[in-house]
């Protein structure tokens, strides 16, 4: 165990990242719709399926429905993603006809900060008008937040990106708590899990806060309230996310190692 | 009815200090060459819109053309920060610059109403979010049948709009294929509009997903071939990913941003 | 995700008595063996929508299947009337006919909110016209970045959307090409759809100007060669202009339009 | 002269109905964009393709944009139409981004009833309730009429066709008078001129009214007022329109005798 609370890879055989990734592609459903983020949850879903979900439908914002490329793609609008996509439609149509609409199943989405009821900052860090970082901003995520039936995010946990309140609200989780979402109309049921390099948390039923469900191998209550910028909710009993396989961390491996086209090294 | 002239005549023609100019390209067909002859040329106080500013609007934003950034998503994709970008706002290097921001869906749909000539568009969008706070071209109606409230924003008719396409024909149709973004929409949105191509075909062959754009709905035309690197041309040439990774060294410091901007693109001859 | 059905399943399933449906086909791809089919299976009661009802509206108005049309040109393209139609709404044979109509700028709107999920659309539309005296599906709302007036029409989401396109392939993605009106938005606004196609393939080779309907977001896919004749499916047949034509004479009379129907349509086999 | 006003094909070696045609294309100038009706308006903007204004652009409202027949269309979405078009796009693309911008020079439009404004009925014969003869409706022209930056109307002259008031206001011209567009905040100009199988007649530019300034040759002022509905407005020296040449009436003869295909016969 590392100062930071992270198993390292010497100890484990798998880093912390990868452990995110693999907990995150496994709660991703064969058959399952899903709007995928660049980064972390394109990796995920990607990784997803090569394994357990071979029929997941992968859309991008760039256009581009039931996507199936071979490499990661570095950009949302990689040429690979439209050349194996079912369908590239324009970015009016995507956000109209696909997103907004409410039939995506699930929205995968990353972010610099999230508070306790997964509400989401990509926008700024300090204040909006002098910001000492400025982030790139919403891009498709608001809507995703708001429209997919459910959202599941993907952040690593430390004090900087577990805070509250945010810096600036980007994207939607639980507003204040319950009766949010309603109150603003939103279709979309929510977060159902934020995943981190340390575990999984879930909104409580009742209160919508994150609540420490999961952690992964090796790491403990204490590491999860550590790098939590808020009083951290814990779950009476936290289980423990099951080791990457084998068969995963050699995909996962696989996939990372593969250049998209357009890399000369 | 869209002439064919070249880049240099096109950005003095039809480009003017003080224009709102909306450059576009989702990752693909991004109008490099375009962004570094409008540098060239001195232009200033620009407004610039484009969902997805990165590179070559980081350097259109360093350079100091700008005045206002609108925009949805601004970054190096897959590799990190806009360095000039974030000068700009952070430190107001070498201009302060102005930002009205929105969601993707938000901006897109500030397209399709200038393109749709309606005043304004409908959306489920920005709800629960702080951007209606920061943003005043975010407001709210109300549907007249159900009552619903939704999000509205006023169209964006730009003065004018650049894009690169992979093909026009001798009459000035143009032909993109491969993700196409909202480049039909901006260039019909605009009061002008400047098309780079990389090759001028006889005719056109329609391919599978391709947007034509005929020639009396685009002002000029302009054949530059390679006009979108080191962003990609389905069909003509791939991504230089390696640039997008070294623009993240080169655009860090001011001095090594000025000093790749002389050699790379005013000390260059226009295409 | 799409399932591989028969044409008569597939009605039996998804088209129930006092269901709204929408049928599209701009003059291309029309759906007339679906149409035939809910014929025979005797559906009452429904909500017929279309931009341009033609000869397959006029059968299944003619055979009282439909208690309201919705719509914004109903005719025989290139020939004249629609009698089945004019004597519906004009003598109400066999039932009376309940019509709603728009013209096709708005009846679209409401198949492109219906398919965005929104409540309601807006356009330049309608004014000073008398429609929307007539329809009380039209009403306007103000700009609140200008404070124009614009018109207001509802999305409308029918129950079962039903479409030919040319091709699927084996996982039931739908492939249309040539002129495709608002088929995508037709099924992408409904609760379920039916698509009727010339030909499953192996894999979908996209055409020029294709447009593909994803497995997912389609209900039953049915493979039913011939199944836009009389009306035509570019690459597969052209249209029968003559049966146009001859239409004019069978379905002058009611006897005569009865007894076209009971040979060409309930004696047939469904296929 | 034959009882009805209109000169015959014998007399003058054509008809009233190709004079109505030749001077209607005659109105199509070289290179401009014209959103074109079926029928009689599509025959004669595609007679003046195929004579004096070969870059003449026709949309058609099923989504072909720069169609180039070689056959009149039977029907506004015939193949034809697609295959030879420089873009074929959807429906509501072409009723929003093509149409409702105002990007079109002319509308071309035809009708059952007109009256004095050059408003058109093409819904209903008789009360909307209880119609003696129900028409097919609006299909795009109360658009067209309101959004094409002006109009050119076709429409065959008699007490039937002209009419004050119409049984039913499908389409705007100049609604009741001056100013109506105005105060619709419609931005096309409306009617530039109606032209009839017995001459042309314009809008005044103080009333709006529809004023005859052209008979076809052979016909009279009388006629003309015989054949409309109201008091007829007739300029202060109605122009003879000059007769169809050889050339123009041997291609609209030969673009008449083309049968569309999937004709028999």
């Amino acid at each position: 165990m590392s100062a930071s609370g992270r198993s390292s890879a010497e100890t484990l055989g798998y880093s912390s990242t990868e452990m995110m990734s693999i907990a995150a592609a496994r709660e991703l459903a064969d058959g399952q719709v899903c709007f995928v983020g660049i980064g972390a949850p394109s990796t995920a879903a990607n990784l997803a399926r090569r394994t357990h979900a071979p029929g997941l439908v992968l859309i991008y914002e760039s256009g581009c429905i039931g996507a199936k490329p071979t490499a990661l793609p570095l950009s949302i609008g990689d040429g690979e993603l439209a050349d194996t996509a079912d369908a590239v439609v324009t970015v009016p149509e995507i956000f109209n006809y696909w997103l907004q609409s409410g039939r995506i199943d699930v929205g995968f989405l990353g972010a610099a900060q999230i508070d306790r009821f997964a509400n989401l900052n990509t926008t700024v860090i300090g204040p909006y008008e002098h910001p000492s970082v400025r982030l790139p901003g919403a891009g498709g995520a608001p809507e995703i937040a708001a429209s997919c039936k459910e959202v599941v995010i993907m952040i690593k946990q430390s004090r900087r990106t577990f805070v509250d309140p945010l810096d600036f609200r980007t994207s939607i989780g639980f507003g204040d708590g319950p009766g949010s979402r309603e109150r603003l109309g939103l279709r979309g049921r929510g977060p159902r899990m934020v995943i981190t390099d340390l575990g999984i948390l879930r909104p409580d039923p009742e209160t919508c806060e994150l609540t420490l469900t999961d952690l992964h191998p090796g790491v403990s209550v204490e590491a999860a309230r550590e790098a939590t910028g808020w009083e951290l909710a814990v779950g009476p009993a936290p289980k423990v996310t099951p080791a990457p396989t084998d068969s995963e961390l050699a995909h996962l491996r696989r996939l990372v190692s593969l250049r998209p086209e357009g890399n000369s090294k | 009815m869209a002439e064919l002239v070249s880049l240099r005549e096109a950005v003095t023609e039809l480009v003017k200090d003080g224009d709102t100019v909306a450059m576009e390209g989702f990752s693909h067909l991004i109008p490099h060459s375009a962004g570094h002859e409008v540098i060239r040329q001195e232009r200033r106080h620009l407004t610039l819109v484009r969902l997805t500013p990165d590179l070559i609007f980081d350097q259109l934003i360093g350079m100091g053309v700008a005045d206002k950034l609108v925009f949805s998503w601004g970054g190096n994709p897959g590799v990190g920060s806009l360095h000039r970008f974030r000068d700009a706002i952070e430190n107001g290097w070498p201009t302060p610059l102005q930002i009205e921001e929105h969601s993707h869906a938000g901006l897109t749909n500030r397209f399709v109403a200038g393109a749709s000539g309606l005043p304004f568009a409908i959306l489920r969008a920005y709800a629960g979010t702080g951007l209606p706070e920061r943003v005043t071209h975010i407001k709210s109606v109300k549907c007249p049948f159900t009552g619903e409230t939704l999000a509205a924003v006023p169209a964006i008719n730009p003065d004018v709009a650049i894009v690169h396409a992979q093909q026009a024909d001798l009459r000035g149709n143009v032909h993109m294929w491969g993700i196409t973004g909202v480049q039909k929409e901006a260039v019909l949105a605009s009061s002008r509009s400047i098309v780079t191509v990389e090759e001028i075909v006889e005719r056109i062959e329609l391919r599978p997903g391709g947007v034509v754009l005929p020639a009396w709905s685009v002002t000029a035309v302009a054949h530059v071939p390679g006009g979108a690197r080191p962003s990609y041309a389905s069909g003509y040439y791939k991504r230089d990913n390696d640039f997008y990774s070294s623009w993240d060294t080169i655009s860090r410091s001011r001095e090594d941003f000025r000093e790749w901007m002389e050699k790379n693109v005013l000390e260059v001859a226009t295409p």
